[in-house]
């Protein structure tokens, strides 16, 4: 067996466990840490794929960005560990049914339609950087699409701000439009004081 | 021999697993926005084994946008989240049901 | 890239730039001066409206731009005209209530901008990554809006159910995309769409794209059943946002339906023909007879609009011209009614509290008799009575639909129509027939009363005049 | 003034009368109420007088036209026309006279009551009523007048609206008239389907074709001619009170008695024997029909003159005296002898109505009082009144040389000769009907005039002659009582004076043999001493002599004797209550049901509120499943998503 | 072709629309001013009719005064105004009705303007619905005259109002739903909306079946037939007089007349394929809706149930034609039995309307339309009882009353179809007679009752007026029906015409 497919293999069943205990684990820290391990593992599939620059940009922007901000909001509201309600028994077995019904759906498409018979072969690597022809994709036929992107985290930023933004009297802060409005006399004020003598 | 069936069985059960993160979990909030994220984990594994077997780099570039995008609605999901915990103490899933009916 | 791409997209680089300039300038003014704010927004779509009518694509005429990312054509045109207008009212209409309930802030009018360019970028998207991409900031906005309260808790529960389950379908919908790019290597719609019409009918890829897309589509139009989180985000969010959310974003998710379906998968007319008839059935039937058990009239506008959804999919469904017409007439003048409902809503909890309860109305005709009369139209119109604009959306994707040869399903449709009349009927009755509980009329301010009573009457004018209309819908096809 | 003005004039002349009194009654007041009425009936008797004297005395051609064009729909022809022969003109004398009296003796009868007006208004329209009716040259009209004399009877009954048992019996008698309306129409509709016309010119010169036509009906197979008869005649049993539609006639007395005179003796009723003689060429080509006609009119003749004999109210026994004698003319109508029908028609409006008059006088005299047991021996008070109503009896029992007796006798003969299934029991029906009427005419005669006195003193003692606005027409109408058989039996009947309104055909035609032996009326007369008839009648008048004159005990002890004879007879054969039980207690029953469980709880209950309540259980049903529960919405999303997928990918792909 | 060359009919319909509009805006507290516009404007509309009715060429069939506009260019929708035989009487019968109930509705106090501008909407979409010559024209008004009728009911009606009016509203849009999906599908075959259009255009026995019963349902509830009648005794007893005078005058006609303009000439192939379901419809609700009358107690409903009856001689007399050719073998009757129907119409107007404004003139007085109530009304009202005795005698059929012609003629032609058929139609002599004499009785005679009946005033001004305007009419037209049937006669020759022929192959 080649290496590939060891490193598959493994990273795969990683990756799908990791992604179960994310939803399974009962406190939100070990979920968040299993959402780590599951991109990290993702990343590494995807260097089999030859997505370099994505698998790095996962790690980065996800592990070193993304996920350091659900610790934070985790650790912020102390959240006590989940307790469950009766009833969740009688409901889980038709859930986890229904989500084996849609995994099963998806495997006959791919199993039945001869996807399999399209072979990962060295042959068909294309040559050159893959980061290097991303970013002309992305600031040649994908500049609108970039745009629209650079819009949708503005978006964010103007939401998460003005949505968990709270002006504490206590806290101090700038007001930009008393900084406009502000003259000269409150900025300097003269004092005369008496040259002392010795 | 791997195949592009194998990476999409993969993306596949991340998928699965992801929705059913939605609607088994009984335990806060934040499991579920880490089961959307991991949707679009598997949604980004499918786009970028197509792309690999297809030989056409716009799959990693939606891919990108994916990412982009995902991070502000994790950014946004967060700040609603906060919101709702400061107005009802809790996001445990079982006690939003004000709105029902 | 040239300018003269730059042009076709003037109007949307015009709202992104404005909306960027509402945003800064709301900075530098303070509570008392927010009215420059509003007069800016107002301003900006204003002159988005000209600029728009002055550059509209000539009839038939399709342009692509940003290497096939940007589609200029009439039906973009025709929607985002009507968004513009849209937009004007909601910003009229909610002023007074933001003011009432201490949210008169600059970021709702940015997040709107924000919104309505999230709405113009889909409706001309070229491609599956412009199509995600609107929609995406379409949601993030609406999602900061539905939660703009803060202080409120049946807001923040809102604007998380709309949080969780508007990612869940756009997660669908991203799966339902890769699985289509998977099966014809390319985002462009327009070579989706050749390759679907020689696809293989065995390629199971496509139909489960679509279905995953079709899903989509159905969530982002509150089509039963992925209806559920409507009545609830329609409930919570403060009146004025549910104001917009049920008004701009209609317009959006019609653009989405057929820019994917039409342009998109036309060779899978069948497939998903047959998928929007269910969906159609179940949203008119299921949206009128639970909109009737309702005692708050937000819930029940919200379950109405699932019905009238259902309408929309009737038209969506014929895959026809005349189908594609009708339920572009149909999502405008629905997106002018709810608009105007709503705006009654405002109207009676301008001062401070929620009229969310239906007997909030009661006595109304006694206490504002042209606002009730208002209302009275907007309800009959709902219900499509005859001459007012609602019958005339409503024939239209029944005959559509009955040209399709789908004449059972419309049958269908007019009974749940009927079922539909009783709770519109209800509200004139509380208006009209109940007395007031309180003799006291509500002051209404006059941009307000204007831009109302313009709404009001659209009722009527557009549907005594809809020759125009019609034909301004049917020329985008 | 040229004929047809003639002729419009005297329906329109009471008509006008009528509007004026009716709507400007407090203008005219009383006196100008009678005298504008009263000139009006005058005016239109004198001219009918005129039209007779025409049509008899010169030779004179039918006159037959249009008067206005109603409706033509679809080449039908429908309108208001006058035919003018000699039955119409008869017809028209006689209810223009008997009307002018009326008219007078109301004067009298009325003058204290405070619907003086209304009163001459309704009798003036009743007038016009009955004039359309006999001038009527097709169906449409006769059924207009027809329904319009009913309308007139249904007002004059309820005339005392205040009196409950009055309004009661106004209904009864025009729904009994209906339910008869109700075969006429059909009859009329048979007419217009088979003869394609409502003319009776057209209808008649198109019947003999249809002499042997057959029509399905209620699957079985009528002869055209008898289903068209018969449902005519059933018109004709209700308003000629003929059984079992008799019922309301008696009740009809809760009228005003001038009323019961003219409208419910003299003219309206007979209006069913003036329709089946005005249709004789149809009648004669149903022998089927005639044999019915023939038993229904026996059954009534007798039957009804049986009640006579129990009845103490003086105004009812009169009232079973013209149910019998109505069946009299029937019968004659059945053995096809019309002419007789007729003739005996307008003698017995003569001495009917005088009788009633003559009792309406005793009972103002008796102060609006009508039980005989608390008369008698009125006749040295009221001698006039006593005379009269002398006069009118004996014509009633058909004493030799007054009027009834010539009309009387030539129906029983005519009965004799015809052979048709029903005539045997005709015979014996209106022979034993002799007795009876002498019977009950003589009981009355004692009970109110002689014997010595059973009203209490004052009573007695306020009692007097009545004026002579009533006296007056008493005298006028005992004339002809007296007079008009002997004058007109022989030019109306044998003279064939008849001949151009009335068909008979020759093969049955009891008149002309009975003409083939008269010779002239005197003989007739005379000969009438020595026939069976004459002595049944006088055995009838000996037996009511001794019971009712020289020992009124007996009349109890019978009663006691023949308990359940008197029994049956009291109780009118129990029609009234079978009518009151079944039919109107059946009827509002159905009603109620229907009412009730059909409309009220099946349909609107079930159907209608019931899908409305079911839209709402599903309704709030459906509600339960917004749970509010978010993995509820989401599971509901991936439900729908699989289901999808399966329903439309993988069972199709 | 238009004999004058103004647009009268368009003055017609929108000259009490917009009186309407301008009087619902009518500021409160110029109640005087309003009801005088109303009344100026229903006589000026009156007017309109008499000059339509002066000018109309009654020799002809054809569509007269014709109005032709591009409506809505996408669906090829005419604004297409016409009148023949057929639908002028009922414009006529509408602008009459609306002065009387103008005139009627004098007293009322709550929203005097309002109610008045409801009437004239209503008045002229009704007038509006006569004379459409487009099918989606005829619907848009079938449907608009709902929401006035619904506010009339609703904000003026009785104790019950709110559940009658609702239950009015969706029973009858439920109806005409079907009626739309079957004018949609059929322009969609046809390419056209033109009522004379789809009149011509051939069809298949199937599908004009299917077409009949969306028909029959629409018009069916607004006749009403039995068994989706029930609507109408609530709506009756809850509506104001004036509701109740327009809603049995002219709204009831509007199912018969779209019967006679749609069902029949449009399919007519179904129509002789269905006659017998119509006819016994018809039958049921002659005999069975008579006795259900005659249990009422409550005026109103009693009046109604009656209008549901005689209703029934309306369809019966149109359906007749195909019974009678199957009957006999030509249509010698038809014409009787479609024209009965129309005159049918028309007097049912004048009585019924009469029938209820008598009962609003009592309930005016005494505030209850309970039978039981009442009793020697003819003692203290004499004038007031000769009316109303006249108009429950007309009500009953009475020859020289213009209740009469109708029940005569279709009762005529019923039996050149079946004797059954005249048998049970003929019923009605006895039942007409016996609810509505039976009312007369109890109410208007016998001793005083009690205490409000003997201290009732009779008739005053406006009442008399209103009456006797009814009284002349009811007796004219009973003693002089032919104008009325001339007028309409060749379009009713032609339509029996029309509908004798097979439309499947042509």
């Amino acid at each position: 067996m080649p290496i590939i497919e060891i490193v598959f293999y493994l990273f795969g069943t990683v990756l799908t466990l990791a992604a179960l205990s994310v939803i399974t684990s009962r406190n939100p820290v070990y979920s968040v840490l299993f959402l780590v391990l599951s991109f990290f593992s993702a990343a590494c599939i995807w260097l089999l794929l030859e997505a370099e620059f994505l698998a790095i940009t996962l790690v980065l922007v996800y592990v070193g960005a993304v996920m350091v901000l659900f610790l934070f909001v985790v650790m912020m509201l102390d959240i006590n560990l989940a307790r469950l309600k009766a009833g969740f028994a009688r409901y889980l077995p038709v859930g986890i049914l229904v989500a084996v019904a849609m995994a099963a759906q998806l495997f006959i498409l791919i199993w039945t339609r001869g996807l399999e018979s399209q072979v990962l072969d060295r042959a068909t690597i294309p040559e050159g950087s893959n980061t290097q022809r991303l970013g002309e994709w992305l600031f040649g036929q994908y500049l609108y699409p970039f745009e629209i992107a650079g819009f949708i985290l503005l978006v964010a930023i103007v939401a998460a701000i003005s949505l968990t933004h709270r002006r504490r009297p206590e806290t101090k802060y700038q007001d930009p439009s008393r900084q406009v409005r502000v003259s000269r006399d409150e900025r300097v004020r003269l004092v005369r004081m008496e040259s002392e003598e010795d | 021999m791997l195949t592009l069936a194998h990476f999409l069985t993969l993306g596949a059960i991340l998928f699965s697993i992801g929705v059913a993160g939605i609607f088994l979990n009984r335990k806060n909030i934040i499991i579920l926005l880490m089961s959307i994220e991991l949707m679009l984990l598997a949604v980004n594994m499918n786009f970028i084994a197509f792309s690999r077997f297809l030989q056409d780099m716009d799959g990693q570039v939606f891919v990108f946008f994916i990412l982009t995008v995902a991070a502000a609605e994790a950014a946004i999901g967060l700040a609603i989240l906060v919101v709702l915990f400061r107005n009802r103490q809790s996001i445990n899933v079982e006690d939003i049901e004000a709105l029902k009916g | 890239m040239n300018v003269s791409e730059l042009q076709l997209a003037l109007p949307e680089i015009f709202i992104a730039t404005m909306a960027c300039v509402v945003l800064v300038a709301d900075l530098f003014v303070d509570e008392q001066r927010r009215g420059l704010t509003h007069t800016l927004a107002l301003l900006t779509l204003a002159f988005a409206t000209i600029l728009t009518l002055r550059m509209i694509v000539p009839e038939g005429q399709v342009q692509l731009a940003f290497e096939g990312t940007f589609v200029r054509d009439r039906f973009g045109d025709v929607l985002k005209l009507f968004g513009y207008l849209v937009l004007i009212g909601v910003f009229v209409y909610a002023k007074h209530y933001l003011k009432g309930f201490g949210l008169y802030k600059g970021e709702f009018y940015s997040l709107s901008l924000f919104a309505l360019l999230g709405v113009m970028i889909m409706v001309s998207a070229a491609s599956m990554l412009t199509v995600y991409l609107g929609l995406e900031l379409l949601a993030l906005a609406s999602y900061a809006l539905v939660a703009l309260d803060r202080d409120s808790a049946t807001g923040s529960e809102a604007g998380m159910k709309f949080f969780i389950l508007g990612s869940l379908a756009s997660g669908i919908l991203l799966f339902g995309m890769s699985l289509i790019y998977g099966a014809t290597g390319t985002l462009a719609l327009d070579e989706i769409a050749q390759i679907s019409r020689v696809a293989p009918s065995d390629n199971l890829l496509f139909a489960f794209g679509l279905a995953f897309i079709v899903v989509g589509i159905a969530f982002k139009l509150g089509a039963v059943p992925f209806h559920m989180w409507l009545p609830d985000v329609y409930h919570g969010a403060p009146a004025a946002v549910t104001l917009l959310i049920s008004s701009l974003p209609k317009l959006g998710y019609l653009a989405l339906a057929i820019r994917l379906l039409q342009d998109g998968l036309p060779g899978m007319s069948e497939e998903w023909q047959s998928m929007l008839f269910v969906l159609a059935a179940l949203s008119m039937l299921v949206g009128n007879v639970v909109a009737i058990a309702q005692t708050n009239i937000k819930r029940m506008l919200a379950y109405s609009t699932i019905g009238h959804m259902g309408f929309v999919l009737l038209g969506l469904m014929a895959a026809t011209p005349d189908g594609y017409a009708a339920a572009m007439f149909y999502t405008i003048t629905y997106s002018i009614m709810s608009a105007a409902a709503f705006a009654v809503v405002i109207l009676m909890s301008i001062n401070g509290v929620e009229a969310e309860n239906l007997d909030d109305y009661k006595g109304m005709a006694k206490r504002n008799p042209w606002f009730a009369l208002v209302m009275l139209m907007v309800m009959f119109s709902l219900a499509g009575i005859p001459v007012f604009v609602g019958f005339f959306a409503k024939w239209q994707v029944i005959a559509a639909a009955i040209g399709a040869g789908f004449t059972g399903l419309a049958v269908l449709a007019v009974v749940a129509s009927v079922i539909g009349a009783f709770y519109y009927l209800r509200v004139v009755k509380l208006m009209y027939f109940d007395e007031p509980e309180t003799e006291e009329s509500v002051q209404v301010p006059v941009d307000f009363r204007a831009i109302l009573s313009i709404n009001g009457v659209a009722m009527i004018a557009l549907g005594v005049f809809s020759g125009g209309l019609i034909s301004l819908c049917a020329s985008a096809f | 003034m040229d004929i047809k003005t003639i002729l419009l004039l005297i329906p329109l002349l009471p008509l006008a009368g009528s509007a004026i009194a009716g709507l400007l009654r407090h203008q005219v007041g009383r006196a100008g109420a009678h005298w504008i009425t009263i000139l009006a009936v005058a005016g239109s008797f004198a001219l009918s007088s005129w039209v007779a004297w025409q049509v008899f005395m010169t030779d004179w051609q039918v006159l037959n036209y249009t008067v206005y064009r109603w409706a033509v729909v679809d080449g039908l022809q429908l309108e208001v026309g006058f035919l003018i022969d000699s039955l119409t003109a008869l017809m028209m004398v006689v209810v223009t006279f008997v009307s002018l009296m009326v008219h007078v003796y109301t004067i009298g009868y009325m003058h204290d009551d405070p619907g003086y007006q209304r009163f001459f208004s309704y009798i003036n329209l009743f007038t016009f009523a009955m004039l359309m009716l006999v001038m009527a040259n097709n169906f449409l009209q006769l059924f207009f007048g027809w329904e319009a004399v009913g309308l007139v009877s249904y007002l004059l009954i309820g005339f005392w609206f205040r009196k409950e048992s009055a309004v009661r019996a106004n209904l009864k008698a025009f729904l009994v008239n209906r339910a008869g309306d109700f075969g006429l129409l059909l009859g009329v509709a048979a007419v217009l389907l088979h003869t394609g016309s409502l003319q009776y010119d057209a209808v008649f010169s198109a019947a003999p074709g249809l002499a042997d036509a057959t029509m399905n009906v209620a699957g079985m197979e009528w002869s055209v001619m008898t289903f068209i008869c018969i449902c005519l005649f059933i018109g004709a049993m209700g308003k000629s009170a003929q059984v079992p539609l008799h019922v309301w006639l008696p009740d009809s007395m809760e009228g005003p008695t001038p009323i019961s005179a003219l409208i419910h003796a003299a003219t309206m009723v007979t209006a069913g024997i003036f329709m089946v003689a005005r249709l004789s060429p149809l009648y004669e080509l149903s022998v089927t029909a005639l044999s019915f006609i023939l038993v229904i009119g026996a059954i009534t003749a007798l039957f009804m003159g049986l009640i006579g004999i129990v009845q103490n109210d003086i105004k009812r026994v009169v009232a079973y005296s013209t149910l019998s004698q109505l069946g009299y003319m029937t019968v004659a109508l059945g053995a096809s002898a019309y002419s007789v029908a007729i003739f005996h028609l307008m003698t017995h409006a003569f001495f009917k109505a005088l009788l009633f008059l003559a009792a309406g006088s005793v009972i103002i005299a008796m102060h609006h009082k009508q039980d005989m047991k608390e008369m008698g021996g009125l006749g040295r008070i009221m001698p006039i009144t006593a005379a009269t109503a002398w006069i009118g009896s004996l014509a009633l029992i058909g004493f030799p040389f007054f009027s009834g007796f010539f009309s009387k006798d030539i129906i029983i003969e005519s009965v004799k000769h015809v052979d048709r299934f029903g005539a045997g029991f005709a015979t014996f029906a209106v022979y034993a009907g002799v007795l009876v009427t002498a019977l009950y005419t003589f009981r009355m005669l004692y009970l109110t005039f002689h014997g010595k006195p059973r009203a209490d003193e004052e009573t007695m003692s306020h009692a007097h002659e009545s004026p002579w606005v009533v006296t007056v027409p008493l005298v006028l109408l005992a004339i002809p009582s007296l007079a008009v058989g002997y004058f007109t039996v022989e030019p109306l009947l044998f003279g064939g004076a008849l001949s151009d309104s009335i068909f008979v055909s020759p093969e049955h035609d009891p008149v002309a043999e009975i003409g083939s032996h008269f010779h002239g009326a005197a003989a007739f007369a005379l000969h009438g001493f020595v026939t069976p008839v004459f002595w049944l009648a006088m055995t009838g008048v000996a037996i009511s002599t001794w019971i009712y004159l020289f020992n009124p005990g007996l009349a109890g002890t019978l009663k006691k004797r023949l308990h359940a004879v008197w029994l049956v007879l009291d109780r009118k054969y129990g029609f009234d209550e079978f009518y009151q039980r079944v039919i109107a207690g059946g009827g509002l029953s159905v009603a109620g049901f229907l009412s009730k469980r059909g409309d009220r709880m099946i349909i609107d209950g079930w159907i209608v509120h019931g899908s409305a309540r079911m839209v709402g259980a599903v309704s709030s049903r459906l509600r339960g499943i917004q749970t509010g529960f978010l993995y509820h919405y989401a599971f509901a999303m991936i439900v729908g998503l699989v289901a999808l997928v399966f329903a439309f990918v993988l069972l199709k792909g | 072709m238009n004999a004058l060359n103004w647009p009268i009919l368009s003055f017609l319909v929108w000259l009490p629309v917009i009186a309407g509009v301008l009087l619902m805006f009518l500021p409160a507290g110029r109640d005087g001013l309003g009801k005088s516009i109303a009344l100026v404007a229903s006589l000026a509309a009156l007017l309109l009719s008499v000059v339509l009715l002066a000018a109309f060429d009654a020799s002809s069939a054809a569509m007269q005064f014709q109005e032709k506009a591009v409506w809505i260019a996408a669906w090829d929708i005419h604004y297409h105004l016409g009148v023949d035989g057929l639908a002028l009487p009922l414009i006529a019968l509408t602008a009459l009705t609306t002065v009387l109930v103008v005139i009627a509705g004098w007293g009322i106090e709550d929203r005097p303007s309002q109610y008045m501008a409801a009437f004239l909407i209503l008045s002229g979409l009704m007038t509006g619905m006569f004379a459409a010559m487009d099918a989606l024209l005829f619907y848009v008004f079938f449907e608009a005259m709902l929401v006035p009728m619904f506010l009339i009911i609703g904000i003026w009606g009785g104790p019950n109002r709110i559940f009658a009016t609702i239950k009015f509203f969706l029973f009858t849009f439920f109806g005409s739903v079907f009626m739309l999906v079957g004018l949609i599908w059929l322009y969609l075959q046809a390419g056209s909306f033109a009522i004379s259009d789809l009149q011509e255009f051939p069809l298949g026995l199937q599908a004009q079946i299917w077409l009949f019963l969306g028909f029959l349902i629409a018009f069916a509830v607004k006749v009403p037939m039995w068994p989706v009648h029930t609507w109408l005794p609530d709506a009756h007893v809850e509506a104001p007089t004036g509701g109740s005078v327009v809603l049995a005058a002219v709204m009831l006609k509007i199912g018969g007349y779209g019967l006679l303009r749609f069902s029949l000439p449009i399919l007519p192939d179904a129509s002789a394929e269905l006659d017998w379901l119509v006819i016994g419809l018809s039958l049921v609700a002659i005999v069975y809706i008579g006795f259900v009358a005659l249990a009422q107690s409550d005026m109103k409903k009693l009046i109604a149930y009656s209008s549901i009856s005689h209703m029934g001689f309306v369809t019966l007399g149109l359906f007749l034609t195909f019974a009678i050719l199957r009957n006999t073998g030509d249509v010698e009757g038809a014409a009787l039995g479609i024209t009965g129907g129309m005159v049918q119409m028309i007097s049912h107007g004048f009585i019924s309307g009469a029938m209820f404004l008598c009962v609003g003139v009592l309930y005016d007085r005494v505030h209850s339309r309970q039978i039981a109530d009442y009793g020697g009304v003819a003692n203290t009202m004499p004038w007031f009882a000769m009316f109303a005795v006249l108009f429950f005698m007309a009500n009953s059929g009475l020859p020289g009353t213009s209740g009469f012609v109708g029940e005569f003629m279709v009762i005529l032609a019923a039996f050149q179809a079946d004797f059954w058929f005249a048998f049970f139609a003929a019923m009605t002599l006895i039942l007409g007679a016996a609810y509505s004499l039976w009312l007369v009785k109890r109410v208007f005679y016998g001793e005083v009752a009690n205490d409000n009946v003997s201290e009732l005033r009779d008739l005053n001004g406006r009442e008399w007026i209103v009456l006797t305007v009814l009284a002349i009419l009811t007796l004219g037209l009973g003693l002089w029906p032919y104008p009325l049937i001339e007028m309409m006669e060749p379009s009713v020759l032609e339509l029996v015409e029309h509908i004798t022929q097979t439309k499947i192959d042509r």
